[in-house]
């Protein structure tokens, strides 16, 4: 029974959580802690589902489908395979993560910041679970209004400028997207995704839904150019809002290109590949330059998170370069499975960045590098890890940082060395920007007074930064429990991509 | 040229001069009175399109009731005349402008030319009725409903005129028989106790 | 001998001649209201034109409930002019501006 | 008997075990316990390395290759983390395990007095392990792994003063130079998976041998086909030119000097430095695919080797100086490598580990004794302070300068004959710099000698001067000590002795083996067409006969010359410095600004890339994606919305003319279709 | 000569139950005193209520037509949704201004009597089957209408509204009578489904151009009623001027009647020229989208923003009449039914905002609303997002579903434009939500509620409804289908 509906627990649980806390939750440390049991109640039933899952089985499991709107043949229908089921499990860890994290520092409408981040992790893991293209965005729109007011409510200074940005640029994408999904309803007649992917398409049809589906997934990823909004929306957001955008929001976008992209309009997406890659490709050059220069601790890990997130792209019209141009399916394979641990390992790394910077800012209340200096000397714990997340974002091995990149560029070079060539950049400038800013900000002697009072890392933190490195550290070290969890999805959607359509 | 053609001519004619006249006089009583010149020689084409009833009720109704309401109005708002005339001119060339434009849309688009069937014989006649049974058989009939909906119209009318434009004003006395009956011996006059103690002399005047 | 055309060209005119006062004349409510009647004026004519024409009487019946309810809409309206300048001690369309953009 | 998983996992996490729990429990365990136990971890592995070898050599136990387990697994492609362990580890792990051993010991009296103490235990151990991991790696991704930690590693020592801004300048300097060659190793990795299609040692390895591959080009230029040979090797060999500082990317070395002494020794003098060498010798069955690659890196061997050691001779710091002299002795191994004698280099870099960690070592005794003054214009005669340090000084340096009998000579020599016996493209080239180089080599060490233990003192001890030992930061009024200097804690000396050891005598037991024997069998593979070694061991007769042919030699004579030089210039004449400082004024001023390399690195990547980026962030994303399109679109609505509003003017008169105009255009359209639709 | 049929009173019984209980309330409230006002409204509320219930008891099977003296009087699916809603809405009016109106003194038994007989004539609107019935019962809605909005006659703004309502409407109805005269003249009848007869057949007969001249003026009238640009430019004024309830009558259920005007008027009669009207309605519907949502955005007043926004609205809503097909009407409905639940909401809190003295309309009154009570700023801002169309709440699936029409008839541009139109619109949506949530309020003290309970209950059921429809809307979606037989061929 429970088993049955798990994925509906899942997506409900922190949502009705979410109403509970707004209830109850007028005493904030009834709200902490009845929003941390309910993220911690959906960790754990999250458990399950990696553990249930059947690799020998293939497509969906955990289905649950009850019809919706009948005029238009939509259901409430949920389904996951490995790909969903590792960015669910990570939505839940990392919700819980941002719930403890925050447990301190918002001290202002307590309730409402935990109900909406309770509800934010319902939302986005509906976005992971739905199967019905309908059902996908609503959750995929949904998700926007809490982080709006999460940005809103407890960010920095310019947050109003910066959710407002949020809001309309992620909705400017979306909104093509919906009319592209309008148009597969007028073709098939209903919005599961199966149907669409087997939906017959010219290309010419193929063309305009790919570049709808571009633009929302383009900009939710963030790819160059349409990657402004992210660095404004993380400095201004607090600390767990940053957590949550970099760690799950942005994967979002990837889950979207292996979902809809793909599968839908095949063709197209060869056909355009080369758009994506070059995009990619500028995100990890570009905006590893970009981040080179940045003077705000958080703009500059958010602009690493877009060259990181390039990476994800890459691997995933990289695959369709392989499978379609070189017949190469295994190489296809190894670029998505890269794309995807770029994800997961992305969602850790990022998210502990952002924590790392909270941890500062909760101190000195500035994000500006120049503030600080010499951290390491008065917070030492705090440094040890700081230095060890630094050393997973410039992506060395031992490090979840390091597995994804390190298939990508693999499978990128079948494809072209050139292009595996400008993707390795990131080994320098990745490095550059990152080492610079633990120099400036870690290292050294003591910057200033307010430095030299700071103290270290209290239990919360230790708790919150540990567990992320302790992700960062298994990844890293033993990748094959996720590759081996993804391989299924991956070899059904690679033996999906060589097939045309039109 | 028939009679009636000319006839027809003739109250065109003063009807359209009368209209201009409405909406180019200076005073609006002056408007008033040119526009039930208007429905006068109206009411007269209506005749020659053989709608004696109608013709009688446009009479009736608009310069007897309507046209005196609008007069009664301006009247009793007396206005300022003088700043009633700026921007006539600088308006007029784009009135005029609109109106032609429109007049030759609409001429096209009714199609004139198409249009120059003979009447036929006259239905109420044919129907061996006079025009007002003719009129009244349908009305009753067919559109009763309406009828009474225009009742109601006119029962909204009033509910919505009343409220807005009628005043209690305060301060007017007049008489309420009721109240004189009612009245009791004790509300005219009242006995008030006072202790005969000198008030205490106030210390300062406060200003 | 009079033909249709006559009577809807007249009925053109008069529309078009109460379209042409409601903007130029750029101050007064009056007659603003005036140019309604003839812009009313104007469609009777035509129902009487079709309805002789066609021996119908349907539209006849029309002009009859259209001068019914054109009387309802002078008592409001004027009534409704009356508040105003109450409120403001002048019609002239000139000054009702307070509400705009 | 084979070799055990078990025990080979011991020598591999013993260190690890040590590292960790000196670090993580620093404050618990304290100074002696973290020493003692990271010391224990190392000991036990070194010990376990021993056994390994003569397990190998003498046990006559077969190479080890299995997979420990699996680090990913799609499709077919199988990623592993796993050992290989035949001789050429084996010797390795001793030279790796050892020297450890002996900084660790080092370590003790020369960190006393710093506050870091536990911390730098833990790291030297972690560099341990890394170092064992990539040593014993079985497949290119641990490769990379242990590649890049020992990387790490060398980050964190660098900077261990991390309060210096000196240290931690060079620590990212050296990151981020190691990380150029790094993304060259990563694309060669990425050409071998695409060639062989897999990542595996003996699999790759194998194909290699029969050539299973088959010459096999890639356009990465549109009509440009390359041998992927070549683009895999030199990619790899870029990956090597980081680790092990092959000019250009050789900046970063001296720099690292700003580290502890300790680690100079061991980790940018004796192992992981030495990695890129290792590589290229395990890849030798690649290498010997390309020519072309192994010109590239005979020319790149032979430039480093020449160039690097003429900068040494300006240095004063007598840390540098050891520091350019490693260097240039890792061009000779490189050289070595270029002419496909493997084993010639890697025996170099076995003999050089032991005496340039002496040197290095010894350097660091001469530092503590002077109160952490490193400047050797400020030193001298100190001989009769430290006599221990002084002669291991001296027996590293005749090790280093290739004297006869000494380890450094036997495998200096072998390097410099097989370039001379080879016909490689470049061979001319490179063998002229090595036969330089050797001149060069003797100037400047035993310079180095003359003016730190000879001569007269250039220090005034001055008792009432203030100083403590306690101060690293070194920045005291130059030539003043608090009080003289005297000779090492023995857990300094000590090492300095058993480190003297294997610099005199290890030649003799060695070369005859390892060179020629072919005694690292499979694990160094080499072309029969160009096999330099198996034509020079047909006239190696045993090294007796080996050292006094090397009398006779050009190579001995010319470091003799370089001796000869060194003794008039610093220390007969010491006014002679100055002034042919002032005659060769041009060439010093090169020197002395290292070629001006650094400067313009620094204008043109960091400067460059800083301006790039601010370029692309102020005019790219805030200038035109942000200004133009994004806050630009919207604020052209607000306007556009701020200057429409006047049309709802609020006049009655021109609502109705809007309404007029509305209907004037429906009709006019209206009109317009019905006259077009009209038949 | 036609008989009487005594059955057409049942067919009307709604009509006529809810005329005696008009009359009654209207003696009534002439015998109470002021002070017992309450007395009518809860009259008003049960009359609407007992009205609702026939409605829905009487309503005719799907897909079926009842019609009523000869024709006047049509009782059919949309009839019955439209009545339903209208009802509803006004039911809400009344429930939600009773405190306004008391502290503005307006709290007078016209103003019931004026909406019930407005009701009346939406009712006769939605249900007309003869241009005499349309005019009628659309005359009966304004001329209630324009004394409701001058009925605060002390407010200079008020009778401001109330004349330029009234000049424009007159106007307006002249265009739209003016019209009905070329219909008439070119079909010979005033029955809408007979001139859909003849329209039909007269598709190129000597009559087109006269239909077409008809045609124009009859959309003319119907874009005034709805409040399309460019015949719109009263409506900002006047439901700034309005007193908040009846803007919130006049924003909500009237324009539920003005659709089904429209549906009657351009598919009843008009629809053999939908070739013609498709074409001018998108042409409005575009100018309609564009100012709306420009305007909208300048505003600093939240009634005139409303407004403005819902021009926009009606833009969006005249999108599903592009392809002239039942599914399209019944998007439309869709829509228009979710835009008055939405705008009844947004506006019951402008009146829960304002105190005696105090009109709550300033955007700038709403501000740090959330500190102040955040459940009321919770409602408004799911009204907020409802408007502006962002899921899971009601007012996507509405824009989903005109979209969705759109892009089946093939209009991918119109569709293009709409949905940058819907990001304009974001903007200003979005900036109440911002100066409620993220701006400090004015004065921290909490919000003073009204004491009306009934008000406060119903208003947060209606915030509600928008997100509980946002989850079930299909039932109400099918309804709007059955109404209009579209569930049958989308069930294909």
């Amino acid at each position: 029974m429970l088993a049955s509906h798990l994925l509906s627990l899942l997506i409900w649980l922190p949502i009705l959580g979410a109403i509970a806390v707004l209830a109850f939750g007028r005493e904030p440390g009834v709200a902490r802690w009845l929003s941390l049991l309910v993220a911690l109640a959906t960790f754990a039933c999250s458990i399950p589902l990696w553990t249930g899952y059947l690799p020998a089985v293939p497509g969906m499991q955990f289905v649950e489908s009850i019809p919706w709107i009948a005029a238009l043949k939509a259901n409430y229908a949920l389904g996951v395979d490995g790909i969903s089921i590792a960015l669910i499990v990570l939505t839940a860890f990392t919700s819980v993560l941002v719930i403890i994290g925050s447990w301190g520092p918002i001290d202002k409408r307590v309730s409402q910041y935990m109900a909406a981040m309770l509800a934010l992790e319902g939302l986005l893991i509906g976005v992971f679970a739905a199967t019905d293209a309908l059902l996908f965005y609503v959750f995929f729109e949904g998700m926007l209004i809490p982080m709006f007011i999460i940005i809103g409510i407890w960010g920095g200074p310019r947050r109003v400028y910066a959710t407002l940005k949020f809001f309309i640029y992620t909705f400017l994408g979306s909104i093509f997207m919906l009319v592209g999904l309008i148009y597969l309803h007028m073709k098939t007649g209903e919005f599961s995704l199966a149907a669409f992917s087997h939906a017959g398409l010219s290309t010419k049809e193929q063309a305009w839904l790919f570049f709808a589906f571009l633009i929302a997934f383009a900009i939710k990823v963030p790819m160059w150019p349409v990657h402004t909004w992210l660095p404004d929306a993380h400095v201004e957001a607090p600390t767990g809002g940053s957590v949550i955008l970099a760690a799950i929001m942005l994967k979002v976008g990837g889950y979207g290109f292996i979902r809809f992209s793909l599968p839908i309009t095949p063709d197209a997406s060869q056909e355009y590949a080369w758009v994506v890659v070059a995009m990619s490709l500028i995100a990890i050059v570009y905006i590893g330059y970009v981040a080179l220069v940045q003077e705000d601790m958080k703009k500059l890990i958010a602009y690493s998170s877009i060259a990181h997130m390039g990476f994800v792209t890459l691997g995933i019209f990289i695959a369709l370069a392989l499978v379609r141009s070189h017949g190469n399916p295994l190489g296809a394979r190894l670029a998505i499975q890269g794309a995807m641990v770029q994800m997961i390992s992305h969602g850790f790394v990022s998210g502990a960045m952002f924590s790392c910077i909270g941890v500062l800012y909760d101190r000195l209340h500035t994000r500006m590098i120049k503030d600080y200096g010499g951290v390491a000397n008065v917070m030492p714990w705090f440094a040890a890890f700081a230095v060890f997340f630094a050393m997973a974002n410039c992506g060395l091995p031992g490090t979840s940082g390091f597995v994804g990149e390190f298939i990508v560029i693999l499978a990128a070079f079948q494809d072209n060395p050139l292009i595996a060539a400008v993707a390795a950049f990131t080994l320098i400038i990745g490095a550059a920007y990152t080492l610079w800013l633990v120099k400036r900000v870690i290292f050294g002697a003591v910057g200033n007074e307010k430095v030299a009072k700071m103290q270290d890392l209290d239990m919360r933190e230790w708790v919150v930064l540990g567990a992320f490195a302790a992700g960062v550290l298994l990844v890293g070290v033993y990748p094959k429990p996720l590759t081996d969890l993804m391989e299924p999805a991956v070899l059904q959607l690679v033996q999906q991509l060589g097939l045309t359509k039109a | 040229m028939t009679f009636q053609l000319i006839c027809f001519y003739a109250f065109a004619a003063v009807t359209v001069g009368a209209a201009l006249a409405v909406v180019s006089v200076r005073s609006p009583v002056h408007a008033a009175l040119f526009l039930v010149l208007t429905f006068f020689s109206t009411a007269c084409i209506w005749l020659l399109a053989d709608a004696e009833f109608l013709a009688m009720v446009l009479v009736l109704v608009y310069v007897g009731a309507v046209m005196v309401l609008f007069l009664f109005v301006v009247m009793m708002l007396d206005l300022d005349l003088d700043p009633l005339r700026e921007g006539f001119v600088r308006a007029l060339p784009v009135g005029l402008a609109v109106a032609v434009i429109m007049l030759v849309e609409m001429l096209g688009l009714i199609g004139i030319r198409t249009m120059q069937m003979p009447a036929p014989a006259e239905p109420a006649i044919a129907a061996g009725l006079s025009n007002t049974a003719w009129l009244a058989h349908a009305l009753f009939s067919e559109f009763v409903l309406p009828f009474e909906v225009a009742a109601l119209i006119l029962t909204v009318a009033i509910i919505a005129a009343i409220p807005l434009t009628l005043r209690h004003r305060v301060g007017t006395k007049k008489q309420d028989a009721s109240r004189q009956v009612r009245v009791q011996a004790r509300d005219r006059i009242r006995i008030v106790k006072m202790d005969a103690v000198k008030p205490a002399k106030p210390e300062s005047p406060t200003p | 001998m009079i033909t249709l055309a006559h009577f809807l060209t007249l009925g053109a005119i008069l529309f078009c001649v109460a379209v042409a006062g409601i903007f130029i004349n750029r101050k007064n409510v009056i007659t603003l209201l005036m140019a309604i009647e003839l812009m009313l004026l104007a469609v009777n004519t035509n129902f009487v034109a079709f309805s002789r024409y066609l021996g119908d009487p349907s539209g006849q019946v029309f002009v009859f409930f259209i001068l019914t309810v054109a009387a309802a809409e002078s008592a409001i309206g004027l009534a409704i002019l009356v508040v105003l300048f109450r409120n403001r001690a002048t019609i002239n369309v000139a000054e009702i501006d307070s509400m705009k953009g | 008997m084979p070799l055990s998983k078990t025990l080979l996992l011991a020598i591999v996490l013993a260190p690890l075990f040590g590292a960790l729990v000196a670090g993580l429990f620093r404050n618990a365990i304290g100074r002696i316990g973290a020493a003692s136990i990271t010391i224990a971890g190392v000991a036990l592995s070194c010990a376990l390395s021993f056994f390994v070898l003569y397990q190998l050599v003498w046990g006559g136990a077969a190479a080890f290759n299995e997979n420990l387990y699996t680090w990913f697994q799609i499709g077919d492609l199988g990623a592993h983390v796993g050992f290989l362990v035949d001789r050429l580890t084996a010797m390795m792990m001793v030279v790796v395990t050892f020297v450890s051993l002996m900084v660790h010991i080092y370590t003790i009296g020369y960190m006393a007095e710093d506050d870091g103490f536990q911390r730098f235990f833990s790291y030297i151990a972690l560099f341990t392990f890394s170092m064992l991991m990539l040593v014993m790696s079985n497949n290119f991704l641990q490769l990379f792994f242990g590649w890049e930690a020992v990387g790490l590693v060398s980050y964190l020592l660098i900077g261990f003063w991390f309060t210096r801004p000196t240290a931690i300048f060079a620590n990212m300097k050296a990151f981020l130079v190691n990380r150029v060659g790094d993304f060259g190793f990563l694309l060669g990795i990425a050409g071998v998976l695409f060639w062989f299609g897999s990542l595996d040692y003996a699999q790759v390895f194998a194909t290699a041998f029969d050539n299973g591959a088959g010459p096999k080009t890639v356009e990465i230029l549109a009509g440009h086909p390359w041998q992927v040979s070549t683009v895999v090797c030199i990619c790899l060999f870029i990956g090597a030119m980081g680790k092990s500082a092959q000019v250009p990317l050789h900046v970063w070395l001296p720099d690292s000097m700003e580290g502890p002494t300790p680690i100079s020794a061991l980790i940018h003098a004796a192992t992981m430095v030495t990695a890129g060498i290792f590589m290229v010798a395990r890849m030798s069955p690649l290498f010997e695919l390309s020519e072309a690659a192994l010109s590239f890196v005979l020319v790149i061997g032979a430039t480093t080797a020449l160039f690097t050691g003429l900068i040494g001779i300006v240095q004063n710091d007598i840390k540098r100086v050891v520091a350019y002299s490693t260097l240039s002795q890792l061009g000779y191994m490189t050289v070595a490598l270029g002419v496909s004698a493997y084993a010639g280099g890697v025996y170099h870099l076995m003999t050089h580990a032991f005496f340039k960690a002496l040197l290095f070592l010894g350097a660091g005794s001469v530092i503590v004794a002077m109160h952490h003054e490193q400047d050797m214009r400020y030193m001298g005669g100190l001989r009769k302070y430290m006599p221990i340090t002084w002669i291991t000084m001296w027996l590293g340096s005749l090790a280093l300068a290739g004297a006869p009998g000494f380890a450094g000579f036997f495998s200096k020599d072998a390097i410099i004959e097989a370039v001379g016996e080879s016909h490689r493209v470049g061979a001319g080239y490179a063998y002229v710099c090595v036969l330089a180089g050797v001149f060069v080599t003797a100037l400047y060490s035993f310079r180095l000698l003359y003016m730190t233990f000879h001569g007269k003192e250039r220090f005034v001890v001055d008792t009432h001067h203030g100083h403590g030992h306690d101060d690293h930061q070194g920045h005291h009024d130059p030539g003043h000590l608090a009080h003289a200097p005297h000779e090492s804690p023995w857990v300094i000396t000590l090492p300095l002795m058993l480190l003297a050891i294997p610099s005199v005598l290890i030649g003799w037991t060695t070369i005859g083996p390892m060179l020629f024997g072919g005694w690292f069998g499979g694990a160094i593979h080499v072309d029969e067409a160009h096999d330099v070694l198996k034509e020079l061991g047909g006239e190696f007769h045993g090294p007796l006969a080996m050292v006094i042919h090397g009398f006779t030699q050009a190579p001995f004579w010319i470091a003799f010359a370089g001796f000869a030089v060194a003794t008039w210039i610093w220390l007969l004449d010491p006014g002679l410095a100055d002034r042919a400082k002032s005659t060769l004024r041009p060439v010093f001023t090169v020197l002395a600004h290292k070629y001006w390399i650094d400067e313009i690195y620094q204008a043109v990547f960091a400067r460059g890339g800083l301006a790039l980026g601010r370029a692309l962030w102020k005019g790219g994303d805030v200038g035109i994606i942000d200004g133009l399109a994004v806050d630009g679109s919207s604020a052209l609505v607000v306007r556009t919305a701020a200057t429409v509003r006047w049309l709802q003017s609020g006049y009655l008169y021109h609502y109705a003319f809007a309404m007029i105009l509305g209907l004037i255009a429906l009709l006019g359209g209206v009109w317009w279709v019905v006259g077009h639709a009209a038949p | 000569m036609i008989a009487f049929n005594p059955a057409d009173l049942s067919t009307m019984l709604p009509e006529l139950f809810l005329l005696g209980a008009t009359c009654v309330i209207l003696l009534v409230d002439l015998f109470i005193k002021p002070s017992q006002r309450d007395v009518t409204h809860w009259l008003s509320v049960a009359a609407l209520t007992v009205a609702g219930v026939l409605v829905c008891r009487g309503a005719p099977a799907d897909g079926q037509t009842v019609a009523a003296f000869n024709g006047m009087f049509l009782r059919d699916g949309v009839a019955t949704v439209l009545k339903v809603f209208v009802l509803l809405t006004t039911g809400l009016v009344f429930l939600y201004s009773r405190d306004y109106l008391r502290q503005r003194k307006l709290h007078v038994g016209e103003f019931y009597l004026l909406l019930l007989f407005a009701t009346l004539g939406m009712m006769l609107l939605v249900s007309a089957g003869n241009l005499v019935t349309i005019y009628l019962g659309l005359e009966l809605l304004t001329l209630s209408s324009y004394a409701l909005v001058a009925l605060n006659r002390d407010s200079s703004i008020s009778s401001e509204a109330a004349i330029k309502y009234f000049v424009l409407g007159a106007l307006a109805s002249g265009l739209l009578l003016y019209g009905m005269s070329m219909i008439y003249g070119a079909t010979g009848t005033l029955d809408l489904a007979k001139i859909h007869a003849v329209a039909d057949f007269a598709t190129n007969g000597p009559h087109r151009t006269l239909l077409s001249f008809g045609l124009v003026f009859l959309v003319v009238g119907v874009a005034f009623k709805l409040g399309a640009a460019p015949f719109h430019m009263w409506l900002p004024d006047v439901y700034q001027g309005a007193p908040t309830a009846v803007t919130l009558f006049v924003g909500s259920a009237s324009k539920l009647a003005a659709f089904g005007m429209t549906w009657r008027l351009l598919d009843g009669a008009m629809g053999g020229m939908h070739d013609q009207w498709t074409l001018m309605l998108s042409a409005l519907a575009v100018l309609s989208l564009a100012v709306g949502n420009v305007f909208a955005i300048a505003q600093t007043n939240l009634k005139r923003m409303l407004a403005y926004s819902t021009i926009s609205h009606i833009g969006f809503l005249l999108l599903g009449f592009v392809n002239g097909t039942p599914a399209g009407y019944s998007a439309a409905m869709f829509y228009m039914v979710s835009y008055s639940l939405m705008a009844a909401v947004a506006f019951g809190m402008i009146m829960l905002m304002s105190r005696a003295g105090f009109e709550g309309e300033e955007i700038d009154d709403f501000k740090g609303l959330n500190q102040r009570n955040p459940w009321y700023a919770g409602v408004m801002a799911i009204a907020m997002f409802s408007l502006a169309g962002v899921p899971p709440l009601f007012g996507f699936f509405a824009k989903l579903m005109v979209l969705k029409v759109v892009i089946d008839a093939g209009q991918m541009w119109l569709a293009i434009v709409a949905i940058v139109f819907a990001i304009i619109g974001l903007f200003y949506y979005l900036r109440v939500v911002k100066v409620m949530y993220f701006d400090p309020p004015l004065d921290d003290s909490a919000l003073q509620l009204p004491d009306d309970r009934s008000f406060r209950y119903l208003l947060s059921l209606n915030g509600l409804a928008l997100l509980v429809l946002g989850v079930a809307w299909g039932p109400l979606l099918d309804w709007c289908n059955r109404a209009l037989s579209v569930g049958v061929d989308i069930a294909r």
